[in-house]
């Protein structure tokens, strides 16, 4: 039965300090022991203490990037988690597969049974206060309910449980084995299994790492060299800060806590120019507030990663929801035409890869480069296979590993220092010796930096039009040279790398049912869409594009060409990137789909409004899933 | 390496400034300390924000920035904090350094970053063409305020002092000797430094000309026998009297000299020792395999 | 001969502080004291004090628009005024009519004789120090002569100048008429007229002013009852606040001087939100710093205008020139989705009306609204028709004039106000008997505001997502509703405001042979290329919308349908009008032409490109002068 | 108009902070001072940023705003301005005010703005779970530097002082009834008003508990005889002493009590003043006019 396909979604919801993270945690790293995959979507309360948490932890014998439509087994540590729940639970009974709860019965019965739901009650609290006399360790009781109900691999759990607990030494361990243990004996004495859903035999683990997002971005900048991170808190963006600022002191670095964005960014622009590579991460107040800085970058071409963790806008918006609704800003932001690149994470995974590729962007092309990410995916944790980094003595650095979006390795890019070895004609230098950084007629429109120190190519940089030698000078011959120049840039990266963050493209037809265009989460949660309509005989035509700008419309229009229609779904109100698409390709009936209601899309919606989109014929225009159910669906 | 000169700090560009500006005078100042210091100018860095006295940087030899209005001191945190081996110094003025940028004198003067400021305090914004600074005094002339400065003027020395700058002073534009003195005091200084240059704007601050100042200035450490100069209050003092001083337009005195020099760990050692506590890891791969399932 | 159409370019060039810039003022109102039109485009040295200054003056019987091509008279005040209009004379030989160069002979002398190119050599710095022993008077000799050879009538001239000098006394008014009189006799003993050009008798003066551009955003706001405006200095946007001080003051409010632009508008919205219309006025970088603050404006929906007056980007770029490239910025700046609206004016007279009408918009729907102008504009003045402010009885405020857009009129708007006795039935009401700010059901989505003081209607505001009655609360439901409401205002917009803005159309044809879309400044210019070409016999449609934010897409469809071709020339390098357009309506075939060199195009570019592409058939794409001319032209 | 009570203060949400939040004490402390003085709740606006602390006025009943991170201050100045005829009271936290707001602080200060600050001061990033804020002690955990803090400290009350405030006191949110007579004076005051409030955050500063100051309170006016309130030097004296013990923390003695008060010309009696010296035009078709070629 090891080849059977096994998938399985467990929820586990309760309040904020009750373990409920913890739960998931200790589920996906199961997951991971055992030799699956995992994918595990965390959601916070929004206030500090207390408050609604949740976890949903999909482990899957194939990989999977979404968390599906809800769960199989909900595990619910108190009434709320239930009533959060209703929608789904009520919903079993529409459904083919039984859904499955598990709740704390301690102070909490269910008013009515539902049509095709399974009940377990265990007193989770009692059991935790009575006979543990450790109310922290509900949640591993639960673990245990769960492990002995669902034949979750015991050896597997205690290992993570041990791996966690090992630090508090020996006694916490035990205790900690012997909360599970008491769970698992409870439902042997008390619960008679009922429902289908079981967990498979471990197989040999795999080669995987499990992280979050936002450490996933921070994992990924350390392989990329980077050396100086900016930080100012803000939900959901800081723990990236959290995450590196250890790696980074050990490889050489640090991290700087500003006192703002506006500074954060500053500093980390006086970090790039003084020669190392420089990041900050922020969201969407912050991306605001940088905007000066960030045209400011345009103009000066200093290499900059910034890394925006979405939340829900506008202004104070919702910190602590998902949202796509900072395209505009990062693509248009800041004032004053400017070159810039835009990548965004579909996963976890990418996050990682994506983080490499930002900082090659950025020293490279001596733009800002955006690393696009949001609140949903930086904490949600994935099983992914590991990333290896490979040092080599010529100091050269390779990252290979399963790079989602299809390429074989990237190699870490170092900015172009000037070399006065490597230009004895002196193309980099004016009749009187000066230092041309800012040369015109370079074919890519790149030009050699240099850093302080070097006593062949001192100048100085203002956020001014200049000259090639960098003088401030506004004559109209010089301006359009200079602006030619920086936007050439744009030109040399659409021919030379744009086609890296095209590969994640499947064409089933040339004139498919329907084809979707993504980004972002979303991207991942629209894969599984396309993979059921596909189940179930339609033609479906991918694209997940990690590149959002520049744009190359000929891959576009070409994808394009190949369906009836083309739906790009997306968690903002505008439809940015379809929006992005209709100005910059020859594409005008894209079908914008919506949600802007704080949450990810869930796949079922967009396979229903994919459907619908065929039944009736529709070829462009924008809609949200009211369009296709009547009402605001929550899918939380 | 030969003896560098004055004249070697000075970048091939030419200064735009009125003629008059007291800006020239610091940046002949500037150029000589460096030059009696024998700085390597590929070594120091000069960053501003933007106005007349931002421009400075500009006409300076050097890895230079001119970067926005405001956040010269946000740069300069990020250029010594990732290559702690450079000067770096902050040329700015009154409007660019405590009104837009005021809220990063605190933070670079808490952490004692090793950094010296330098101000060209005209007493107004030159560059938009005459509009008030916080150092602007009471009733001047301002195109947004035609009726008069209504809004009470700051002493920059005091806030630096209560931000925790470990030396303070002040100099005169018209004096070259004093300034390049203070200067060179200042960059030398292990810690965050903050010169004040009462540098005059004859365009379009008429009030405080050379000649208004050739009978104003006292000499705090000579004239006034301020030389305790590591005793905080005492240096508090000094700057509240000439506050004081400064809010009686028949009795202004204006200060030069030094207010306060301290030696203090600077940002960069504690840095240091937070680096050396940690270690270093020079595998990539390490950092990421911890977040595989430990091994049990 | 007064009938006879009347048209004369008049550029006075030299050393800023030299007077060129008065002498082209005292030239404005020269002609309109004598009856006629004027526009004077102004250009101020980058340097504070000295640097080339000049100033373009077009006199004419007919409303002009821009100042042409080049000039017809050169007033030279120094050799640096001829070398750098050296390039404008040296086309005289191929043009029908001469160039006049009128010179300070006392130390310069032309090194070559122009073809075509007719000289009247003056000694006007010797005539200033040795005669006149008053060098400020150069500028009022050199009036002297151009009245003389031009005919330009005396005693307008004599008027201009006393208006000028009488605060200063009879002493100085009687000095500068002998500097006037010293040039007038200097040319009638020394120089023969030779040119065809002169000034026709004068006529009944209209009822006119001359305003710059930003004095018309100040009166204009003045006029829409502004009480509140913050400040921070900027280039070129400082003088709104420079001209609207005291007026300010005398109508009851105030101008603060604020330490930055972020405090600007934080003050500005606090004063909204205290009930007072408030506005302040930035360039781009002040833009990009408000970017945070003008997300919270939308989410909050208090009504805001901003002034954006546009300089050359990006970074500090290029203070003191010209470029439209803050579009983008203003269209899609700020983190997250909300709604706003941009207007923006194509002359002097049209920020007086727009200015109104930000403020109306503003008022009406509670959003953000952005006026958007240009340093040229900022500068440049105009003679126009008095604008006539009715204030009634009732409080009532109407504007009228000849309102260039085409409306009749505009009705000063005031916010909705919240009252009790209007709402008996308690619609705004929530049962607990709290106000309910952001009701979400009203066919328009706009609600009444309350303002502090009123017991009735309480309420707090936040930057969160909101109940309507103002608590912070992120569920779907609301979510959704909530940005539903907020974006049915623009859909309220569109439906029944923005026609107001589209009026300025003109169909030649049904299938023209081009058609011209443009906005701001350009407008302005590609107005007097569309005279020509439709001179030369060729069908031309023109639309200049003064809306820019949000697109009705119907309007923009139908009008390019009814020509072969449609070009939308604009001075930034993205062509951002024709993205925005791409984007928002079902056109593709677009033509971009852009300049962007820190100059503003001359009708004659815009007239040889549009003859281009009806030539080689051109369509769509991305075109810039050098396409036509093979190199950068620069237009100083 | 019937009596109101603290009760009648408060607004319908109920707040969101973790038990034990020193803030609970501040909002009640602001309802009994608002109920003391008998204000009219549709006149006074309470105007916060963005943390913990800045939910305050969202519970509060009134014209409120919540606004920016950073930026109450700002929007604070707007309502006054156009509004003198309002209460204007800001909350704010010691990150909101003192890191990413510090450059509003001095400009309000300096104008003496008839507006009353209330921070509270817990020391460290509630909101964002754990990070140090200028105010955090040396070594003090915080995410970003989990190795201890480095950054320094700074002294608000000094800043306040420097800055120009006339008004200045310390207040601890353990102590309602200090807190309540404090914020009733601040109030009450004239011109520019400076509350600091320790307000101590259980869930994230373990150090400064209510278990900690109970033994470290001084009552700067009971205890230490501060009582020549409107002695600028005598009061900054003050603000350095207690900076001086809060640097060693073995002897930290914590302060409450009112620095500093004196009475100068608000912000506004200054543009009554300019208001009324310029005079009124009721014709908006005369401003436009004056845009006409002038009579001769
Ligand atoms: C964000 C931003 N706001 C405003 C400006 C316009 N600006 C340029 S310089 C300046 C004031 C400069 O004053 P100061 O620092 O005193 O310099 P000075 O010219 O007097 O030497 C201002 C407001 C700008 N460049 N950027
Ligand atoms: C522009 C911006 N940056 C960052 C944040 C995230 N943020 C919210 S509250 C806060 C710190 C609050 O600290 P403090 O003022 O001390 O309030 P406390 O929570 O401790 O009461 C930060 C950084 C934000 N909301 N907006
Ligand atoms: S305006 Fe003033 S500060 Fe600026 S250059 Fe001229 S004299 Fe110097
Ligand atoms: S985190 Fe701290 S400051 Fe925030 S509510 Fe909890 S106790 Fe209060
Ligand atoms: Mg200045
Ligand atoms: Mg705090």
């Amino acid at each position: 039965m090891a080849n059977e396909r096994f998938d399985l979604v467990i929820k586990v919801g309760g309040e904020g300090g009750e373990g409920v993270i913890t739960a998931g945690d200790f589920l996906t790293e199961t997951a991971a022991r055992a030799g699956y995959w995992a994918v595990n979507y965390k959601s916070y309360p929004a206030e500090i203490k207390g408050g609604y948490a949740q976890s949903t932890v999909r482990v899957s014998s194939e990989r999977v990037y979404s968390t599906g439509d809800s769960f199989d087994i909900l595990c619910a540590f108190n009434g709320e988690a239930v009533e959060k729940n209703m929608v789904f639970l009520k919903r079993a009974k529409e459904e083919s597969k039984p859904k499955v709860l598990v709740y704390d019965s301690t102070d909490y019965q269910p008013v009515e049974e539902l049509e095709n739901v399974i009940y377990y009650p265990v007193p989770l609290s009692e059991l935790a206060k009575d006979v543990m006399k450790a109310y922290i360790t509900k949640n591993i009781i639960a673990l245990g309910v769960l492990s002995e109900l669902f034949e979750i691999p015991e050896k597997s759990i205690k290992d993570a449980i041990k791996a966690k607990f090992m630090r508090k030494g020996e006694r916490i361990v035990e205790m900690n084995y012997k909360a599970f243990d008491l769970g698992r004996q409870y439902v042997r004495e008390n619960l008679k299994k009922v429902d289908p859903y079981k967990f498979p035999a471990p197989q040999e683990p795999q080669d995987v790492v499990i992280m979050e997002g936002n450490q996933a971005v921070a994992k990924g900048s350390i392989a990329a060299g980077v050396q100086f991170y900016a930080a100012y808190p803000i939900t959901p963006a800081t723990t990236v800060g959290n995450y590196i600022v250890n790696d980074l002191i050990k490889r050489g670095g640090w991290l700087y806590q500003a006192e703002d964005e506006i500074s954060s960014l500053g500093m980390a622009l006086g970090a790039s120019f003084a020669g190392k590579k420089a990041m900050t991460a922020t969201s969407g107040p912050g991306i605001s507030l940088m905007s000066e800085f960030i045209s400011y970058a345009g103009i000066t071409e200093l290499p900059i990663v910034i890394v925006d963790v979405q939340r829900g806008g506008p202004g104070t918006g919702m910190p602590t929801k998902h949202e796509q609704a900072d395209l505009f800003i990062c693509a248009f932001g800041g004032h004053g035409d400017f070159p810039r690149a835009i990548l965004a994470a579909t996963t976890v995974e990418d996050n990682f890869y994506l983080a490499v590729e930002a900082f090659n962007l950025a020293e490279k092309y001596q733009i800002p480069v955006f690393l696009m990410t949001d609140g949903a995916l930086a904490i949600r944790s994935e099983v992914f296979p590991t990333p290896k980094v490979e040092q080599r003595e010529d100091g050269k650095i390779i990252v290979r590993g399963q790079i989602p979006y299809g390429v074989e390795e990237i190699e870490v890019v170092n900015r172009w220092i000037y070399n006065p070895e490597e230009d004895k004609e002196g193309r980099f230098k004016s009749p009187t010796g000066r230092f041309l950084r800012y040369k015109t007629d370079t074919p890519d429109g790149i030009t050699p930096m240099a850093i302080p120190g070097d006593p062949n190519a001192i100048h100085a940089i203002t956020g001014l039009e200049r000259t090639e030698n960098t003088d401030p000078r506004f004559t109209p011959e010089i301006r359009v040279k200079q602006m030619n120049k920086r936007f050439r840039k744009l030109q040399t990266l659409l021919r030379e790398d744009a086609a890296r963050y095209y590969k994640d493209m499947r064409i089933d037809s040339d004139n498919a049912d329907v084809a979707i265009i993504s980004w972002g989460l979303t991207a991942s949660i629209a894969r599984e869409a396309a993979k059921r309509l596909r189940e179930q005989g339609y033609t479906v035509n991918e694209f997940y594009p990690r590149l959002l700008w520049p744009i190359k419309a000929e891959v576009f229009e070409e994808f394009a060409s190949k369906a009836k229609r083309v739906i790009v779904p997306e968690t903002n109100y505008h439809g940015q990137l379809a929006f992005i698409l209709r100005a910059t390709t020859n594409l005008k009936d894209l079908i914008s789909y919506v949600a802007y209601r704080g949450e990810a899309f869930i796949p079922k919606e967009i396979e229903d409004f994919a459907k619908m989109a065929i039944e009736k014929d529709i070829k462009k225009g924008w809609f949200t899933p009211s369009d296709v159910y009547g009402t605001v669906v929550g899918a939380i | 390496m030969a003896v560098l000169t004055a004249k070697d700090y000075r970048s091939e560009v030419e200064p735009t400034w009125c003629a008059g500006c007291g800006d020239f005078g610091v940046l002949n100042a500037t150029a000589r300390a460096l030059a009696e210091l024998q700085k390597d100018p590929a070594k120091v860095v000069g960053v501003s924000g933007i106005g007349c006295s931002s421009r400075l940087p500009l006409f300076l030899k050097g890895y230079n920035a001119h970067t926005l209005h405001g956040r010269a001191i946000t740069f300069a945190i990020g250029v010594k904090v990732a290559r702690p081996d450079l000067d770096v110094i902050v040329f700015t003025g009154d409007g660019d350094m405590f009104s837009i940028g005021s809220g990063h004198n605190p933070h670079v003067a808490r952490r004692n970053l090793d950094i010296t400021i330098i101000m060209m305090d005209n007493k107004v914004y030159g560059l938009t063409k005459n509009q008030i600074s916080p150092t602007s005094r009471d009733g001047q002339y301002g195109s947004l305020t035609p009726y008069g400065n209504i809004d009470g003027h700051i002493n920059p020395i005091m806030y630096m002092l209560t931000f925790g700058a470990t030396y303070v002073a002040q100099t005169y534009a018209g004096n070259l000797k004093h300034m390049t003195k203070i200067i060179k005091e200042a960059i030398s200084h292990k810690g965050l430094s903050f010169v004040n240059i009462i540098s005059p704007c004859p365009t379009f601050n008429k009030f405080d000309s050379y000649k208004y100042y050739k009978n104003h200035l006292i000499d705090i450490n000579e004239d006034l026998g301020h030389n305790e100069i590591d005793n905080f209050n005492k240096a508090m003092e000094m700057a509240i009297h000439w506050d004081d001083n400064y809010r009686d337009p028949n009795n202004t005195k204006a200060h030069i000299g030094v207010y306060y020099k301290v030696e203090k760990p600077t940002y960069h050692d504690r840095v240091k020792e937070v680096q050396e506590r940690l270690g270093r890891e020079d595998s990539i791969q390490n950092l990421i395999n911890v977040c595989k399932p430990k091994a049990i």
